[in-house]
């Protein structure tokens, strides 16, 4: 798999870049189907003026039935076990479905379909399965949307063999990502960072896929590196900003892929500055951020020159009052602070 | 009708709150005063206001996302709620669960439920505790015809009906899941059906005729207090405002609406106690006017009161837990 | 009875050697020969074998941990079977998954299943599939009674009757669930009726009868076939060994079991075909003895097969993944 | 909560051990109650012959029945979503449910009510409800039970918010914690190792509660630190007295607690002996043993003489074939090859 830019570069949302890598498979290839609940809308009804009511919760969905119809593009009932299964049996039996579990706080109502089944079905039968899945989810907190809508919990799907788990954070990457998330031959969790849906960037024209595996640096720097995911990664970029500033150059290094792991991109950056700063808005135990200091620990402990820094969210739910949810996600100002710790 | 006068002055004001509470949620939310997920229960005020009637204090309620109605018809504190709305620290939690999460257990409300088909286990816990104490408490458990799908919501339908636990399960159906209508989502489209599989009784009803509610609420209720197990009631429905505030509810027709909202509730609920003769004009309009002062006051409280403190992100996770645990692996905090 | 008499051979080849390699696992697992949870399906074989019959190559099949028969009826290679069981490198899953993982796709089987509930929502994947592409392939989703009250199965009948999938559901009533009886869990006490209330034609047929599940097979199939929709199917039926092996079965009376066993679904077969002079005795006795010799070489074959070797464990994972991150963090492997 | 110890010391089965500890939780409160599947078996028959005709699948809650009766210890249809709920929804208002999700591998089915619902509900709430509940689990490889009955996924339940989660490797510290565990206010995952159930151990006889939150060394020395769960801290033992013989003084760590984590204990370990090996059965990626990585790596840098070593499973599920999944669990060579390794 290459990155393939074909046309002019224009100014996509996130929003738009996913919509448009869906648009792309579509066409691309006959066996990509969409479902999800509200992913259009209105299902019941035969008028015209109800097609694409939605177009999913946010909108990300909003136009492809009209391109590819309600066969291809199927709302459910509220049943994400039963929804989630059938993507994975449509996904053992020859198509390549992407399904919409709206947030990934969801996932305890249709876990065992994920890990259990589509994950674990390559192995359990001895290679003699593949399970072309996408699941699209939303993370992140901000919205004000409490507890149950506002986990970023991809930690949990990073934890089972058998998953590839993306968490892109500018449009360009959401789409070659998700682009390659759909044709991969493997479970793939891509998740969507609901806050991010507006930001803009620059997109490709046409085909363009990401290699998955891959992480990004996003900004170059010697004196500290800081690893960050989803929307830590512009969080980080203005820190690294004021870092700049400061004197201080930070390299920022955008994961992308939380499964696998570029542990050289990551590694080699370590060796560079010697300090590590990891953020990540997912609750701290068992997570991403513990495996980037893990890898720090086991891989490369004679070239840090200070104690690695986690800045996370803390252990506990997602707050609903504004006031508490905006101390909960890691912050550009902690990050500066546990840059400066890394330079002592 | 069986029903007493203080039971319609009761059911009359709080239909009268649920209404105005949310109408003035609806104004405010556009005005941009109100954060988040807000999803309001204004037209089905009858059906959590049918069957709070019949519940005592330390009776159990589930509800769902929607659920400023069934929160208001079991006693939740009107200023409390909406400073939890508001997101302020005198909030039902603090402000830190919100609009989706408003509980007040010691009134019996097990908190609204961000998961659709969350509910119906946990009511069978509260049905369960009853049993197993050997209380005549109730458990009323309210989902939407979206959550009828739910796989839990069946297994709590199974596990009610095995264990024969005092849970009334009211579904209800307002027509749509989001924009889905159980004419789409609900293959053999008869809920009440459905659940009559389970071997419990199982009826639909008017559920915009308050006494339609209210009496198969009473005989539900009375059935589980008996010991005799767990009754399904379909209470069909309708919701006035979008599925979230922020909805432009293009997936239904402004006729449909009009027809709903000329079947209106709280109207019908006046028309037939006034041609009835159990209540007066005078003292409807008396009740609706302190509704719209509850509710003025309770924004006035929420607007003053303080937003929780840096301190409050951390308290409430655990009874007990080390406190350096909350934030593990790291000095550099909020 | 509608059917041929190559059918019927197949039918009755089928159903002894289902029941030959149970017998086989039951003696050889007592003696200490095989690791882990079997779960046999002795006692059951009509039904598996009753809807295989009505079955293609390309048609699909989901199953449970008691999975075997469901395999043997949909064609899957004895040997490999066998061998899987073993652990053993040459079978159907390269040993990686067992008696309660074997699979084979290409055979359109999608799996036994360690997870009670795990195939209905896969099932109506490959119904999916199915429709999508415009074939008229069918899927058989087998179930057990304990199965019947998990949501994922509610989830499943209510996806595929509202996608009007080419699914079929078997659930096979073997009287309990571990020691638990539907007399106990499933409330109502009528599965086929809770069927029926999600909108699809719904019987409950005598599974110990071949024919009676032939003939509702076949039914359900064609209807699957011409795009009509889900059907499900309550067959009940008994199985003869415990729960899994090494289970002393003290939950059920001896003479509940020989009951059953007196109308052993083979038995009842024989008597059948003998009765109408469908078949002889002596072409089904040749059948049992070539079902035994099947499955000795069965067992000589796992028994002299080599186990998988240590690079075998971090193969199969992904169908692409970098080597090092299998095992990541650390270079002290196994 | 204090350990007390007010009889005399006996030896006990793993699995009598957990029995022990139920019955006399069971007399002492009234509320506590046992639920799950075939927790007695046989419930729809009223004949003497059958009552506790398991006891549980592998006979852990066996004779409860005949002294709670079927009220307090029920049987469950197989519906862990209604069960698990039902437990929280019972905790909520009073009672002390111990429910038994059989195997951890389980979890797919009922996750939502454990994360979402039991582990959010007070700080959604304010801090106005408790859910003192008890979720008792299997978890372990080398039963041959393959990938969907042989996890050791706990790190999944740390990753929460809300929730304890415990796992221990004797006979007396499932008796204590598994106490503590009940009386505890917030909601506990206990996982039981199944291949544990026939070790045997001393086992203090009546009240006997081991504090929340506290590691155990189960072996001092001074060389290096083996931070060891369940089953893993046996294998770390019999590695070390391996090493003894190499002149090697390794440590041993017994976790316990995997949330709350007992960081002065094993910091104090690192500190002293200034190598750390981490031995887990679960899988790598966002595990506890990458916490205690990160531990290392944030906290204790400064006193590592080596890189951190993980000995864990591979990024796999388990395998089925015994050949297979005894080099899936790690071995005590293994542990002492990453030993060695941290001594140069
Ligand atoms: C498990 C889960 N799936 C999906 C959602 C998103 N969602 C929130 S409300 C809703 C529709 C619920 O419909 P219904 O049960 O009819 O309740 P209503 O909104 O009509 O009151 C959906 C799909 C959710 N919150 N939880
Ligand atoms: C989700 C889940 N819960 C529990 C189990 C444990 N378990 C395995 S088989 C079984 C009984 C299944 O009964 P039934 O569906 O009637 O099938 P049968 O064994 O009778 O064929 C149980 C409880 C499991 N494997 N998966
Ligand atoms: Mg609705
Ligand atoms: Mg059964």
């Amino acid at each position: 798999m290459t990155v393939m830019v074909e046309e002019a570069v224009r100014t996509l949302s996130y929003r738009e870049a996913i919509n448009e890598a869906l648009r792309l498979e579509m066409r691309r290839d006959p066996s990509v189907i969409l479902m999800g609940e509200d992913v259009t809308g209105a299902s019941q009804s035969d008028d015209e003026a109800h097609l694409d009511a939605w177009g999913g919760v946010l909108g990300v969905t909003k136009g492809l039935v009209h391109e590819f119809g309600r066969q291809r593009v199927r709302d459910t009932p509220i049943t994400e076990s039963g929804f989630m299964g059938a993507g994975v049996g449509a996904a053992a039996t020859g198509l390549r479905p992407v399904v919409e579990l709206m947030f990934i706080g969801f996932m305890g109502v249709c876990l065992d379909q994920i890990v259990n089944q589509a994950a674990k079905m390559r192995y359990m039968f001895g290679g003699k399965a593949k399970i072309p899945l996408t699941v699209r989810t939303m993370i992140g907190a901000g919205f004000r949307a409490a507890a149950q809508h506002s986990d970023s919990i991809y930690s949990t799907f990073v934890h089972f063999p058998g998953l590839k788990v993306l968490a892109p954070a500018t449009p360009a990457d959401a789409k070659g990502l998700l682009a390659a998330a759909i044709r991969d031959d493997d479970p793939v969790i891509f998740c969507e960072n609901k806050v991010l849906y507006d930001t803009k960037g620059p997109v490709p024209e046409g085909e363009y896929v990401i290699p998955l595996g891959k992480a990004d640096v996003k900004r170059a720097g010697d004196d500290v590196t800081i690893v960050a995911i989803s929307r830590m990664v512009l969080h980080a970029l203005e820190a690294a900003e004021q870092l700049a500033s400061q004197g201080v150059s930070a390299e920022v290094v955008d994961l992308r892929s939380l499964a696998p792991l570029d542990e050289e991109t990551v590694l080699a950056s370590i060796r560079k500055t010697g300090r590590l700063v990891v953020v990540d808005e997912d609750n701290p135990r068992c997570s991403v951020a513990g495996d980037i200091a893990t890898l720090a620990a086991t891989q490369a402990l004679d070239y840090l020159n200070a104690p690695v820094k986690l800045v996370t969210a803390p252990h506990t739910p997602v707050p609903f009052s504004p006031a508490l949810e905006d101390l909960y996600v890691p912050s550009p100002a902690r990050i500066i602070a546990a840059a400066q710790a890394t330079l002592g | 009708m069986d029903i007493s006068r203080d039971r319609l002055l009761w059911a009359y004001e709080r239909m009268c709150l649920i209404r105005e509470f949310e109408d003035r949620l609806h104004a405010d939310f556009a005005a941009g005063k109100i954060p988040g997920f807000v999803h309001l229960y204004a037209g089905e005020e009858a059906v959590a206001t049918g069957f709070c009637a019949h519940l005592r204090d330390d009776d159990f309620l589930t509800s769902t996302h929607r659920g400023h109605g069934h929160c208001i018809a079991k006693g939740v504190d009107l200023r409390a709620m909406m400073a939890e709305i508001y997101g302020k620290a005198t909030g039902a939690c603090k402000g830190k669960g919100g609009s989706m999460h408003i509980a007040d257990v010691d009134k019996g409300m097990l908190g609204a439920n961000g998961i659709v088909g969350g509910g119906p286990p946990l009511a069978c816990g509260a049905g369960l505790s009853a049993k197993i104490k050997g209380t005549d408490q109730v458990t009323v458990c309210f989902f939407g015809d979206g959550a009828s799908n739910q796989g839990t919501t069946f297994e709590g339908l199974n596990l009610a009906g095995v264990w024969k636990l005092p849970v009334i399960f009211v579904c209800e159906n307002n027509g749509y899941a989001e924009t889905t209508s159980p004419r789409y989502s609900v293959s053999g489209q008869d809920i009440a059906a459905r659940a009559r599989g389970f071997g419990m009784p199982s009826i639909a009803i008017d559920g915009l005729d308050f006494f339609a509610v209210y009496e198969a609420a009473g005989e539900a209720v009375a059935r589980a207090r008996r010991g005799e197990g767990p009754t399904f009631i379909e209470a069909q429905t309708y919701r006035y405002y979008g599925h979230f505030e922020g909805d432009t509810i293009k997936y239904r027709d402004r006729e449909e609406e009009a027809h709903y909202k000329s079947l209106d509730c709280i109207g019908r609920f006046r028309t037939t106690v006034i041609e009835q003769e159990l209540l007066s004009q005078a003292e409807l309009d008396a009740i609706a006017a302190r509704a719209r002062e509850a509710v003025a006051d309770a924004v006035r409280f929420a607007d003053a009161s303080p937003l929780p403190g840096a301190d409050d992100l951390l308290t409430d996770v655990y009874v007990s837990y080390p406190e350096r645990e909350l934030w593990p692996f790291q000095e550099v905090r909020a």
